[in-house]
C-alpha cells in the first residue's frame, strides 16, 4: 500500500521532458515535488498562468499571484500569464499534455466523478469538466476504497459525472490501472508492496483486464 | 488620417466608485465582477455596489468571494438573487440562503464561463464545446456528434453592467492587469452594455507602451482610481528558507 | 453635387464625440481629414490597431505599422495593439459605433454590395462583411449612379451581398438618405448644392420616402 | 509545488529555417502562415517552405503575398493546390492561375478566418455568427434565426504546421509581436498541431515580462531566430512635414 507521498511521487512517474502538466488540488499538487531535476515540466494553473513555480518564502507572498487553489506561489523565468478565457482555450484546445486529477469514483469505462459530494453542499465543478474535456491524457490519483471499504472502481459512477469516458489512467494506494486508448478496457499493470491481486479483485468491483506477467507480482 | 491632436477621453473618469455607478444600477439587472476567489476582485466597485441597496440581482462571478469579503458582502445583504459562477466553496453564508431556497445558482464549467463571456462580447451566439458532454451540464442542450465526439452547445452571455479590476489604468479606459489578478476581468470587460473598471495606479493616456495593453479602451466606458485596497490572501502557503 | 472631399467632410458629419470608429477604403479614409479639433474620435483598424493616428513623416515609416489597406500609419498616445481575432471580436461585438464603408450597390431594404466587381476576378470580401454585420451602424459612401449612369441605389441589389439589411445611411455625391432603424425605409433628408429631387429621382431606382420639408429645398 | 530550477526549453531552438521545418512538411498538408498583406509574414520559414519543394499545399493566410514576395513565392512555384483567405488582391500570378482552374481558394470573411482559427485553436468545434447571413458565404452552412437574427454556424480550423512571426521570442517558445505585425500570428499559433515561429530578436527565457507575454510558450513547438529581414512595404504613404 502506498502513502499519500508515494502514490503522488508514482504519478510524477507519468510526467515526461517538455510536458505541460495540469496539477488539481490536494494529492495531485504534491506531484510536483516529485518532478526529475533533469525535467523540463511547465506547470499550468487555470486561473491564468504557465509556468507555476513553488510557494514563495514567508514575506513574499503576492495576493495578486495564486494558482487555482487559491494558495499564494511564485514565478519562474519562463512563467506567462493570461486570462482564463486564454487558459481554458489552451486547456480545451488539448495543448495540455496531462491532467493529474483526485476522484471519488471512477468507471470502468473510463466515466470519472469527482465534483458533485453525495449529502453535501454542491460547491461547483470549477475547471474540471473543462480538464477532462481538453486535456490529452487524464491520470487520477483516489484512494482504492472509500472510507465505508466500498470501491470506489466500479462498473458505473453513482454519483454526477464530471467526464464521460475520460480517465487514461487511475493510481490508487494500492494499483495502477492504465489503457491504451479510449476505446480500450483498463489493465492492471502495477501493485503497491504488499498488495496482491486478489486484495484488488475483493476491493474493485470495475472490470478490468491483468497484465500478462501480473499475476506473478 | 486624423490630425495628431490627443484629446484625452477624460469623461471616462469618475472620482469615485459610488459616482462611477451612478444611473447605471437597478432591481433585477445583471452584473459581471471579476477576479477568481478574491485574487482581482473589484474591491471599491463591490462596496458601493453593497451600498447602493440595488436588489435582486444576478452576478455572473466565477466564484462567491467568501463570509463578508468580496461578492460575499452582497449576499449577507441579500442583493443577489442568483448567482452564475463555477465554484461557489468557502462561504456559508451562500450555502444558508441555497439550502433555504432564497438564493438561485446555475454552476458553469469554469472554461465554459470564460467562453460564453468572450462569445457575449466577441459577438457570437453560442458555441460547441466537448466540455461537459455525457455530464447534468448537457442536460436540456443541444448536442451533436462529430467523430465519436460529442459537443454540446452553449451559449454567449452578456450582462447590464460589468465591473473589473486592474492594475493600472489611463484616462483612455486602457487597461493593464498585474499576474493571476488578471483572469475573468478582461473577458467580462468585453461582454457587458456598460463595463466600470477600478485601477491601483490611474495614468495619463499615453503611459503605456501600446503592445502591453490587455484591454482596449474601448471596452471600459467608466473609470476610477481605487482606494484601501485589502487584497486578503484566501490561502497563505509558503516554503521555508532552506 | 459634392466632390470625393465635400462626401467625406459630409460623413464626418455622423461622427459624435467619443466615438470608436471603422473607415473603410477609398473617400471612407478621407473622412478622418474633417474631424472636428474638440471631438475625440477614435479610429479602429481591423488589422489590429485602435488609435490609429495619421500617415508618418517620411522617413518615419515602419513597416510593422500599417492599417487595413496596407498604408504606413502612425500612433496616438492612446493606441493599442492586439490580434486579428481580438480585432474582429471588437468589430462582431458591436463595440465599434460607426463603419463608414464604400458601396457598389445598396438596396432600398438596406441590402449593400461592395465586395465583388461584375467581370473581374474575386479578391475577397476582406472585413468588410464582419463589419456590416458587427458595428452598430453603418454609413455607406458611393457615387450615386455608376459610370455608365445607371442607378447604384436601386430595389434590390444585383451583385452578390456583403450585407442583408445593413446600411443605415446612404450618402451620395448627390444626396443623403437615412432611416431610422432597420424596419424602416429610407428616406432622402438632404440633397447636395444644386441637386432636385426631380433629379434624384431620376437617378435612383430604389424606392425611399421624402422628409416632409425637403420639397421645398 | 516545484523547485525553482529553471531548465531552459533549448531543445526548442533550430538553427536555421530549414532544421526548423525538417520532418514536417510533406505534400498535401495544411499550412497556416501568419501576416497580414506582408506585414508580419514568417519571411525566412517561407523561404524554407518554398526551398522545401513540398507540393500541393493548403495554405491558410489571410492573403496571398503580392508577386515574388512572401506567399507570391510558392504560387510562382506552384505549390500551392488551395488558399483558404479574406483576401487576395495585389498579385498577377494568383490571378493567372485562378482564373486558368490551377488554383482553388475558399473566401472567408477576415473575422470568421480569424475566429475559426481561435476556435481550432481552442477546442470550439463551431460557432454561430451574423457574419455573412444572407450572402454567398452562407451557401450550404447551417443557420438558425433567433431574435430576427440570422447566424450561421461556422467551424473551427486547424493546420498540420503554423509557421508565425514575432518580434522577439525567449528559448522557452514565448513571443511578443511589435504593432500591427500581430494581426494572425498568435491566433495561428494556437491552431496546428506543430507551430514553428520565427523572431527578430531570440532571446534567453526569462527576458520578458510575463505580463507582457503574447504567445505562451507552450504553443510554440521550434523557433528559429530570423535573418534578412526585408520587411517589404506595401502602401508607403507619408504626409508632408508642416
Amino acid at each position: 500500500m502506498w502513502s499519500r507521498e508515494q502514490l503522488a511521487a508514482r504519478a510524477a512517474k507519468e510526467l515526461q521532458d517538455g510536458f505541460y502538466v495540469n496539477l488539481g488540488i490536494g494529492i495531485p499538487t504534491l506531484v510536483a515535488n516529485y518532478i526529475e531535476h533533469d525535467q523540463h515540466i511547465v506547470l499550468q494553473s487555470e486561473n491564468g498562468m504557465l509556468g507555476m513555480g513553488p510557494f514563495p518564502y514567508a514575506g513574499e507572498e503576492d495576493a495578486d499571484l495564486i494558482n487555482a487553489g487559491k494558495q499564494t506561489i511564485s514565478t519562474l523565468p519562463y512563467s506567462s500569464f493570461f486570462s482564463s478565457a486564454d487558459s481554458f482555450a489552451m486547456i480545451r484546445g488539448g495543448h495540455i499534455d496531462l491532467s493529474i486529477l483526485g476522484a471519488m469514483e471512477v468507471a470502468e469505462n473510463g466515466d470519472l466523478a469527482n465534483w458533485m459530494v453525495p449529502g453535501k453542499m454542491i460547491k461547483g465543478m470549477g475547471g474540471a469538466m473543462d480538464l477532462v474535456a481538453g486535456v490529452k491524457r487524464v491520470v487520477v490519483v483516489m484512494e482504492h476504497v472509500a472510507k465505508d471499504g466500498s470501491a470506489k472502481f466500479k462498473p458505473k459512477c453513482l454519483l454526477p459525472l464530471t467526464g464521460a469516458n475520460v480517465v487514461d489512467m487511475l493510481i490508487t494506494d494500492l494499483a495502477v490501472f492504465s489503457r491504451p486508448d479510449r476505446n480500450s478496457k483498463f489493465e492492471l499493470i502495477e501493485l503497491a508492496p504488499g498488495v496482491t491481486v486478489e486484495e484488488i479483485n475483493a476491493k474493485t468491483t470495475a472490470a478490468f483486464t491483468l497484465k500478462a506477467p501480473m499475476a506473478s507480482i | 488620417m486624423i490630425p495628431s491632436v490627443a484629446i484625452s477621453n477624460q469623461r471616462k473618469v469618475f472620482p469615485d466608485a459610488t459616482s462611477a455607478l451612478q444611473g447605471l444600477l437597478s432591481d433585477g439587472i445583471t452584473v459581471m465582477s471579476g477576479g477568481f476567489g478574491l485574487c482581482g476582485i473589484p474591491e471599491n466597485l463591490l462596496l458601493a455596489l453593497r451600498d447602493s441597496s440595488v436588489k435582486n440581482l444576478t452576478i455572473i462571478s466565477n466564484n462567491a468571494g467568501i463570509d463578508d469579503v468580496g461578492l460575499g458582502m452582497l449576499l449577507k445583504t441579500r442583493q443577489v438573487k442568483k448567482m452564475i459562477s463555477s465554484y461557489v466553496g468557502e462561504n456559508k453564508e451562500f450555502e444558508r440562503q441555497y439550502l433555504a431556497g432564497e438564493l438561485q445558482i446555475e454552476f458553469n464549467p469554469q472554461g465554459t464561463l470564460a467562453e460564453r463571456i468572450r462569445a457575449g462580447g466577441a459577438g457570437i451566439y453560442g458555441f460547441y464545446t466537448r466540455t461537459g458532454a455525457g455530464t447534468s451540464v448537457a442536460e436540456g442542450k443541444e448536442s451533436r456528434i462529430v467523430n465519436g465526439q460529442t459537443y454540446i452547445l452553449e451559449m454567449g452571455l452578456t450582462a447590464d453592467v460589468a465591473i473589473v479590476k486592474a492594475w493600472r489604468g489611463d484616462t483612455e479606459g486602457n487597461l493593464i492587469y498585474r499576474k493571476t489578478a488578471r483572469n475573468f476581468n478582461p473577458v467580462m470587460a468585453t461582454a457587458a452594455r456598460v463595463t466600470v473598471a477600478e485601477v491601483e495606479e490611474l495614468v495619463p493616456a499615453g503611459s503605456f507602451d501600446p503592445d502591453h495593453i490587455h484591454t482596449p479602451g474601448i471596452y471600459v466606458q467608466r473609470l476610477i482610481q481605487g482606494t484601501h485596497y485589502t487584497k486578503q490572501i484566501e490561502q497563505r502557503t509558503v516554503r521555508p528558507r532552506s
